[in-house]
């Protein structure tokens, strides 16, 4: 097996497993990582097509390596303001969750005179 | 056919359309302080002019005009193209984007005493954010650099929904952004798919090189789902109500008009322009009935909402269900696709104007009452009339009732659906269309009794003419001659194929 | 089966193994530790894949700021009582089925790419000589796709406006919070001291080095914003008031020398973005210059978070 | 004349809708409200031409408008704009009793859209002014706070949406039959025998324009919408209103092509509803309760005409039916009046009442009267078998409720809104003169006095009316134990399910609440996924 087929599994696998966490954990920043898993697993994607590509005396194809490149930049953004969501709504509130009716059903009666 | 992937005369203004609100953003962020809110008004005539002007040289050439960046032309570079639809989405974000932006003045404004504000640095330079992202989505021709312009929206909206800085706000904009995220990672996969297999992401050479590969189909489920993902179709949109209501009203109307839209446009580019060449069947079907379920299940839950931002966030999911009937009545070479194909986007751009004035209105609403409670509306028409009519008039496009952009159209979608024989799709927009009537009717009926109110502040008039101006657009839009559906026709590519201009 | 493809297939297992040990620990912290070393390794994956500007890329990003920023959340996370009970084993099978069918689907479609693989290296190459660089990967960044990078610096900034906006309104124009302790520890401050001025010399070396050899912009970038990360981790260095002139102004310069080179090049080469002949290098180097100052100030100040103190006089 | 002609369908649209913008300029808003009653007028003369030079037509494309006036079209929106211009006048002129501007701006839209349903010639342009007599009426009832108003609206909007949408969709099938893309309603219509969809745009046709008109079963909503409006309101709508209806049916049905089957359905539509509203009609107390179930019944006995006409392939049916249905107009606008007038002066029986009486026969074509001249005009439409055993007995039945009409006016003012304006109160004796008289001016355009005045048909007329008058005595005797059916009979049932359906919307919420949390909203995103890569992967 050559590195891209094997990188090809990789990747799949790591999407495979952050889908199931970012599905089922309920603490968000875990979800957070499992976002970053499937992340990597896409890059690898990426990779492996850089890596296909070698044609002749190239190696490997630049144009999907820049674009991870530029992708795994725009994870780490993505990243920091969820973090930054997380700490402030931990600091308003006491605690961080997506539970849908933590939050929409006081607001309905708080609201307003 | 060979795409034209020439630089066209006046391709350029495609890339000012960029940069305008790109160098905007950074201007606003290395000056500060009122500068942002400046520029950011200032900028926005010119982004009219030039929006105007690719409408014009689209119109003229009668075909999409195109840019090569750095003279490079795909597959290496990235080459941006305006069609029809792209022409008349940068015009209707040059305008509501204004709009929201003049409303946002008595809001968003620095207090005198600081020199810079949170609230107001934040809104102006997203506010300009938006514009930019929706501008690379409208006219980019490339798939990974349209992955870009997402995350830039993303990121553009994204404050906007919490910049009250309520702790609900940032709940509910962590919601927004998780799910997102996962959306958009979706796109990219699928993205990288389709390099593996065609080694470029150029929209119109990818369509000429399209044929059933597994990448392919991963490709198109993945990138699919994806933009779903991020245009809050139902049974996805469990981030929307709580990032549309609660955001400020000027956010609200930029969040519901405008960027679902985006990721629906990046939708409608992935099955009419890149993956049409595909034999699929039944995607056109998933996609409808999913609309359709959007339609009834959004409707009736605006129904039910309490509160009027809720409501008319709801109405939001509802309304998008109607844009996905345009895959299965507007694709494919029949009589009939023209109307779907003109009716979903007339859909496209009547919501987009209705709900921006539906927002900002409720916005002056709220201001006035002190809450947006619709049980508590009685008698309010009488104080405040400008803002029930705009309602009222954003309600009659919401309904499909004449005249109106979103009578025309229901009435387009409805003759294709007819007219191809899938009558579930008929069926779906008429009890849409009654379930809106019944949320509309919430809204006006309370209001319109002669019982006091008493308001904690007059209503901003010019917050609400702005509101029943654009309320008075998507009326307009009912009366869109017939040129006005040619121009949307410039490079749809059903017609090239089928060897019309 | 030779020595490599044995530890090729070593390596996968481990990558696999520490990503499911990440979404199976039970406690954030761990979860973020075992994150980290999975960055680390998934690294040498990309040297293995030819990707070394990508492996540097996702060892100093990927792995290391993302890791700082990840930990520091846990400690402060992790001490929140748990808000959700997690779903049923119902819905757990569902899920885990669910995304076996898509990890499927998604190998299947990688193994099943056509071959040969359609490649855009030979032509990358033709036109790499017209701009003077040597490695392709910046070549692509800078040049041939300058517009994404150009773009996704707008979002850095854009990303940093987002991660201020939410601070309470009293701390707009203050600092962030400090990175570390009041008291550092010894180890780490002495680390710092040592490795602040090697890293900042590597960074710049990287920088320069990239337009032929891997490394560039963004790679020199990031080592550089590592190395603040840690002298502020050892408290040599404060965050900066985020209403300062001069910081904004640095952290727009990158995107806005893009923009302007860009915007001037209809009267230089006849095309936006595109850079005269003869003159590409230099000026692509000039542009690069400005990126790295750019990308060394915003990951760390994405990485310190919402300004957590008055701005004071 | 002809080169000018299609001016006048213009002016009707056009005026009124100056009007309507002069309102929202605070400077002409008063003037604009106090002449609006001039508004009409040119919709009067344009009628009053066609009659006399038509037909009218104007098509301008780049508006995507086409108008049209012949015979039966100007017939009607003679009488319509006569009663607008006379209640608008009556309505509007005082300045103290004067509605509201709001009510105003509704009260001009519904003109709009009752005057435009007779000149519309393209089914976009139709739907628009028919969709303006419908939804703005809304605006008669909301600025009311009663309770009764505010059920009686919303129940009418309810019917009114129904039937938009019920039209929408028979527009859509209407177009799409079209084979060269025209969307003019006498091309669509031509079309419609031949389309494909000509069953299912048949029923919701009649089904649309059936609401609007009552007939049963989509009938509750009449009583109601009568009953808590204000008289001029309540004159105007049910006079020139319901109209649209007819005037939908006349313009939209195939007439001239045979269609038996469908034909003697609408007959048996028509005649169960002209029966029904006798029968419902005879239980009521309130009067306006009363002319509404009246109009119910005529509007069946129409439907049931044009049913005939269907049925035998009769062109000619339209110019009768639109005789007919002028005659109602009239008569029925003034009988509201009438109610008006008596809650007014208290009771005081008498030659008021004689008027009344007379007036009210009309209806049931007691002989000498407009409505005996209507009813010989459509006599050929029910031909002798069955169907016009049929006719003559609804002709009794009419006679029948009328007469319990008169018995309940003088108890009008017990009631809610059957207050009216002075000036309307005082010109009652006109508006009822007129009524009697005007379908003299007009019958020479669709038949022959000669013809109609014969004894044998006067005799026709006249023995429906004496077999009312018996059964009213008899009804008076047995008052007492008839059942107190509320207005609106069966709309109880039908707002009962309707909340029902409402408590179900829960079941809404609780998807909602799932697909709000977050592991099935990421399942149904990956099932997503997975249903488009099958059905992408399946191709070909």
């Amino acid at each position: 097996m050559s590195p891209p087929i094997i990188a090809g599994f990789v990747g799949a696998g790591l999407v495979g497993l952050g889908l199931y966490a970012l599905i089922v954990n309920p603490e968000p920043l875990k979800k957070l990582l499992a976002f970053n898993l499937i992340g990597s697993g896409v890059f690898l994607v990426f990779g492996i097509v850089a890596r296909r590509g070698a044609v002749g005396v190239f190696p490997f194809d630049p144009v999907p390596q820049a674009m991870v490149i530029t992708g795994i930049v725009v994870a780490f953004a993505a990243s920091a303001l969820a973090v930054a969501l997380m700490l402030r709504l931990a600091e308003e509130s006491g605690r961080v969750t997506l539970d849908p009716d933590a939050w929409t059903k006081p607001d309905d009666g708080a609201e307003g005179p | 056919m060979t795409p034209a992937e020439t630089t066209t005369s006046s391709g350029a203004l495609l890339v000012l359309a960029i940069l305008l609100p790109s160098a905007g953003i950074l201007a606003s962020f290395a000056l500060g302080g009122r500068n942002a809110e400046r520029i950011a008004l200032g900028s926005a005539p010119l982004a009219l002019a030039i929006a105007l002007s690719v409408l014009a040289e689209v119109w003229r050439a009668g075909r999409p005009i195109v840019y090569a960046i750095a003279g490079l032309s795909p597959p290496l570079g990235i080459a941006l193209r305006a069609d029809g639809i792209s022409a008349v989405m940068l015009v209707t974000s040059a305008l509501i984007i204004p709009a929201a932006g003049l409303y946002a003045r008595a809001g968003f404004a620095t207090p005198p005493a600081e020199r810079e504000s949170r609230k107001a640095f934040t809104f102006w330079i997203m506010l300009q954010a938006i514009s930019a992202a929706l501008a690379i989505i409208f006219v980019s021709g490339d798939l990974f650099n349209l992955y870009v312009a997402l995350e830039l929206l993303t990121f553009a909206a994204l404050p906007l929904a919490c910049v009250e800085g309520r702790a609900e706000t940032f709940a509910a904009a962590l919601r927004y952004l998780l799910f997102a995220l996962f959306g958009s990672i979706f796109y990219l996969l699928g993205a990288a798919l389709l390099y593996g297999a065609f080694g470029t992401l150029d929209i119109a050479l990818l369509a000429e090189r399209m044929r059933p590969l597994p990448a392919v189909t991963a490709a198109a489920a993945l990138m699919s789902a994806g933009l779903l993902a991020k245009t809050a179709l139902f049974p996805l949109h469990l981030w929307l109500p709580p990032a549309h209501a609660n955001a400020p009203a000027p956010a609200s109307a930029v969040l519901s008009g405008l960027v679902v839209k985006g990721s629906f446009f990046l939708t409608l580019r992935l099955w009419f322009y890149v993956l049409p060449a595909l034999p699929a069947v039944g995607f056109d079907a998933i996609l409808g009935a999913l609309g359709s379920g959007a339609v009834v299940f959004g409707s009736v839950l605006a129904l039910m909402q309490p509160r009027l931002k809720l409501l008319i966030a709801y109405s939001t999911i509802a309304q998008i269900g109607y844009l996905f009937l345009i895959f299965p009545l507007g694709s494919g070479l029949h009589a009939w696709t023209a109307d779907g194909w003109n009716g979903g986007l007339m859909q496209v751009l009547a919501h987009a104007f209705a709900k921006a004035a539906m927002f900002l209105a409720a916005g002056v609403l709220y201001e006035s009452l002190g809450h947006d409670k619709i049980a508590k509306f009685s008698g309010a028409a009488k104080a405040m009339p400008m803002t029930f009519l705009t309602l009222g008039l954003g309600g009659l496009s919401l309904m499909g009732l004449p005249p109106s952009g979103g009578f025309a159209a229901k009435w387009l979608l409805l003759r294709a659906s007819v007219a191809s024989g899938q009558w579930v799709w008929a069926l779906v927009l008429l009890v849409g269309g009654l379930l809106a009537a019944g949320y509309v009717y919430r809204i006006l009926a309370p209001a319109l009794s002669s019982d006091p109110v008493a308001l904690k502040a007059p209503p901003r008039r010019a917050g609400e003419a702005i509101a029943l101006s654009l309320a008075l657009v998507a009326v307009v839009l009912g009366f869109a001659p017939e040129s006005f559906f040619q121009l949307l026709d410039i490079g749809r590519p059903a017609l090239a194929t089928a060897g019309l201009p | 089966m030779t020595l490599f493809d044995a530890l090729d297939l070593a390596l996968a297992a481990i990558v696999l193994g520490l990503a499911a040990w990440t979404i199976a620990a039970r406690e954030v912290f761990s979860a973020v530790v075992g994150y980290v070393a999975y960055g680390l390794l998934l690294a040498i994956v990309w040297v293995r894949l030819y990707a070394p500007d990508v492996a540097l890329t996702e060892a100093a990003i990927g792995s290391g700021v993302t890791g700082v920023l990840l930990v520091a959340a846990s400690t402060r996370l992790g001490r929140l009582p748990k808000a959700e009970a997690p779903p049923g084993a119902a819905l757990k099978i569902a899920a885990a089925a669910l995304s076996l069918i898509v990890a499927g689907l998604l190998a299947a479609a990688v193994l099943y790419l056509p071959d040969p693989a359609p490649s855009l290296a030979p032509e990358a190459d033709k036109d790499l000589a017209a701009t003077g660089l040597g490695n392709a990967v910046t070549g692509v960044l800078i040049a041939y796709r300058s517009f994404d990078t150009m773009l996704e610096k707008v979002v850095l900034v854009l990303a940093v406006v987002g991660v201020w906006s939410v601070a309470p309104d009293r701390f707009w124009g203050g600092a962030p919070a400090p990175l570390g302790p009041a008291a550092p520890e010894a180890a780490l401050v002495f680390l710092a001291r040592i490795l602040a001025p090697i890293g900042i010399v590597i960074g710049v070396q990287m920088f320069w080095v990239g337009a032929d050899d891997p490394g560039g912009a963004f790679q020199g970038g990031a080592i550089l914003a590592a190395m603040w990360i840690i002298v502020m981790m050892a408290r040599l260095a404060e965050p900066p008031r985020i209403g300062s002139g001069w910081l904004r102004l640095a952290l727009v310069s990158g995107p806005a020398v893009f923009l302007l080179v860009g915007l001037a090049g209809p009267l230089m080469a006849g095309s936006f973005f595109a850079f005269p002949a003869g003159f590409a290098k230099p000026l692509i180097l000039f542009i690069e210059a400005f990126m790295v100052l750019s990308i060394a100030l915003t990951l760390p100040l994405l990485v310190a978070g919402p300004p957590s103190r008055e701005a004071g006089p | 004349m002809t080169a000018f002609g299609p001016i006048f369908p213009a002016a009707t649209l056009a005026v009124p809708t100056a009007f309507l913008v002069a309102v929202f300029f605070p400077r002409l808003r008063d003037s604009a409200l106090a002449l609006q009653w001039v508004a009409p007028i040119p919709a009067l003369a344009a009628a009053i031409f066609a009659l006399a030079c038509g037909p009218f037509a104007l098509d301008a494309p780049a508006l995507k408008l086409s108008l049209w006036l012949d015979l039966p079209t100007a017939l009607l929106l003679a009488v319509s704009a006569l009663l607008w211009i006379a209640v608008g006048a009556g309505a509007f002129f005082d300045r103290v009793e004067r509605p509201e501007p709001r009510a105003a701006v509704s009260w001009l839209l519904t003109m709009i859209g009752s005057l435009g349903v007779f000149v519309a010639d393209d089914l976009l342009s139709f739907y628009l002014v028919y969709a303006l007599v419908s939804i703005p009426a809304y605006g008669m009832f909301a600025f009311d706070p009663s309770p009764g108003t505010a059920r009686a609206g919303r129940v009418t909007m309810a019917f009114a949406i129904l039937g938009e949408a019920f039209l929408l969709f028979a527009f859509g099938m209407l177009a799409a039959g079209e084979p060269h893309g025209s969307l003019r309603i006498p091309d669509v219509v031509a079309a419609l025998p031949g389309s494909p969809w000509r069953d299912a745009a048949l029923a919701l046709l009649v089904a649309g324009f059936g609401a609007k008109m009552g007939l049963v079963p989509l009938n509750g909503w009449t009583p109601l919408s009568y009953a808590a409006t204000r008289i001029p309101a309540a004159a105007v709508l049910s006079g020139a209103g319901v109209k649209a209806g007819v005037i939908g049916l006349i313009r939209f049905l195939p007439l001239g092509v045979p269609m038996a089957g469908w034909g003697e359905a609408l007959a048996v539509l028509g005649f169960a509803t002209a029966f029904y509203g006798v029968a419902i009609g005879v239980t009521q107390q309130n009067p306006k309760a009363v002319l509404a179930y009246s109009s119910m019944s005529q509007m069946g006995v129409i439907a049931a005409a044009l049913g005939m006409a269907l049925a035998a392939g009769d062109a000619n049916a339209p110019a009768l039916v639109a005789c007919y249905a002028a005659n109602h107009v009239l008569v029925k606008g003034a009988l509201f009046l009438a109610v008006g007038a008596f809650a007014a002066r208290g009771v005081r029986p008498g030659a008021w009442s004689l008027i009344a009486l007379v007036l009210a026969l009309s209806l049931a074509g007691l002989p000498l009267t407009g409505g005996a001249l209507a009813k010989a005009a459509s006599k050929p439409l029910f031909g002798y078998g069955v169907a016009a055993a049929l006719a003559a007995a609804s002709s009794a039945g009419s006679a029948l409720l009328m007469v319990h009409f008169v018995s309940r006016l003088p108890f009008s003012w017990r009631f809610d809104a059957t207050a009216s304006p002075v000036r309307l109160v005082r010109s009652w004796p006109w508006f009822a003169g007129a009524a009697l008289l005007l379908p003299y001016v007009l019958f020479p355009l669709v038949g022959s006095f000669g013809d109609a005045l014969s004894p044998s048909k006067l005799w026709d007329a006249l023995w429906p009316i004496l077999v009312g008058g018996l059964l009213a005595v008899w009804l008076a005797r047995v008052a007492d134990r008839l059942p107190r059916i509320p207005p609106g009979d069966m709309i109880v049932f039908g707002e009962a399910a309707f909340d029902r359906c409402l408590a179900s919307a829960t079941l809404f919420d609780r998807i909602d609440l799932a697909f709000r949390g977050w592991p099935a909203a990421g399942l149904a995103l990956l099932a997503i996924a997975l249903a488009l890569a099958y059905a992408t992967a399946n191709a070909g």
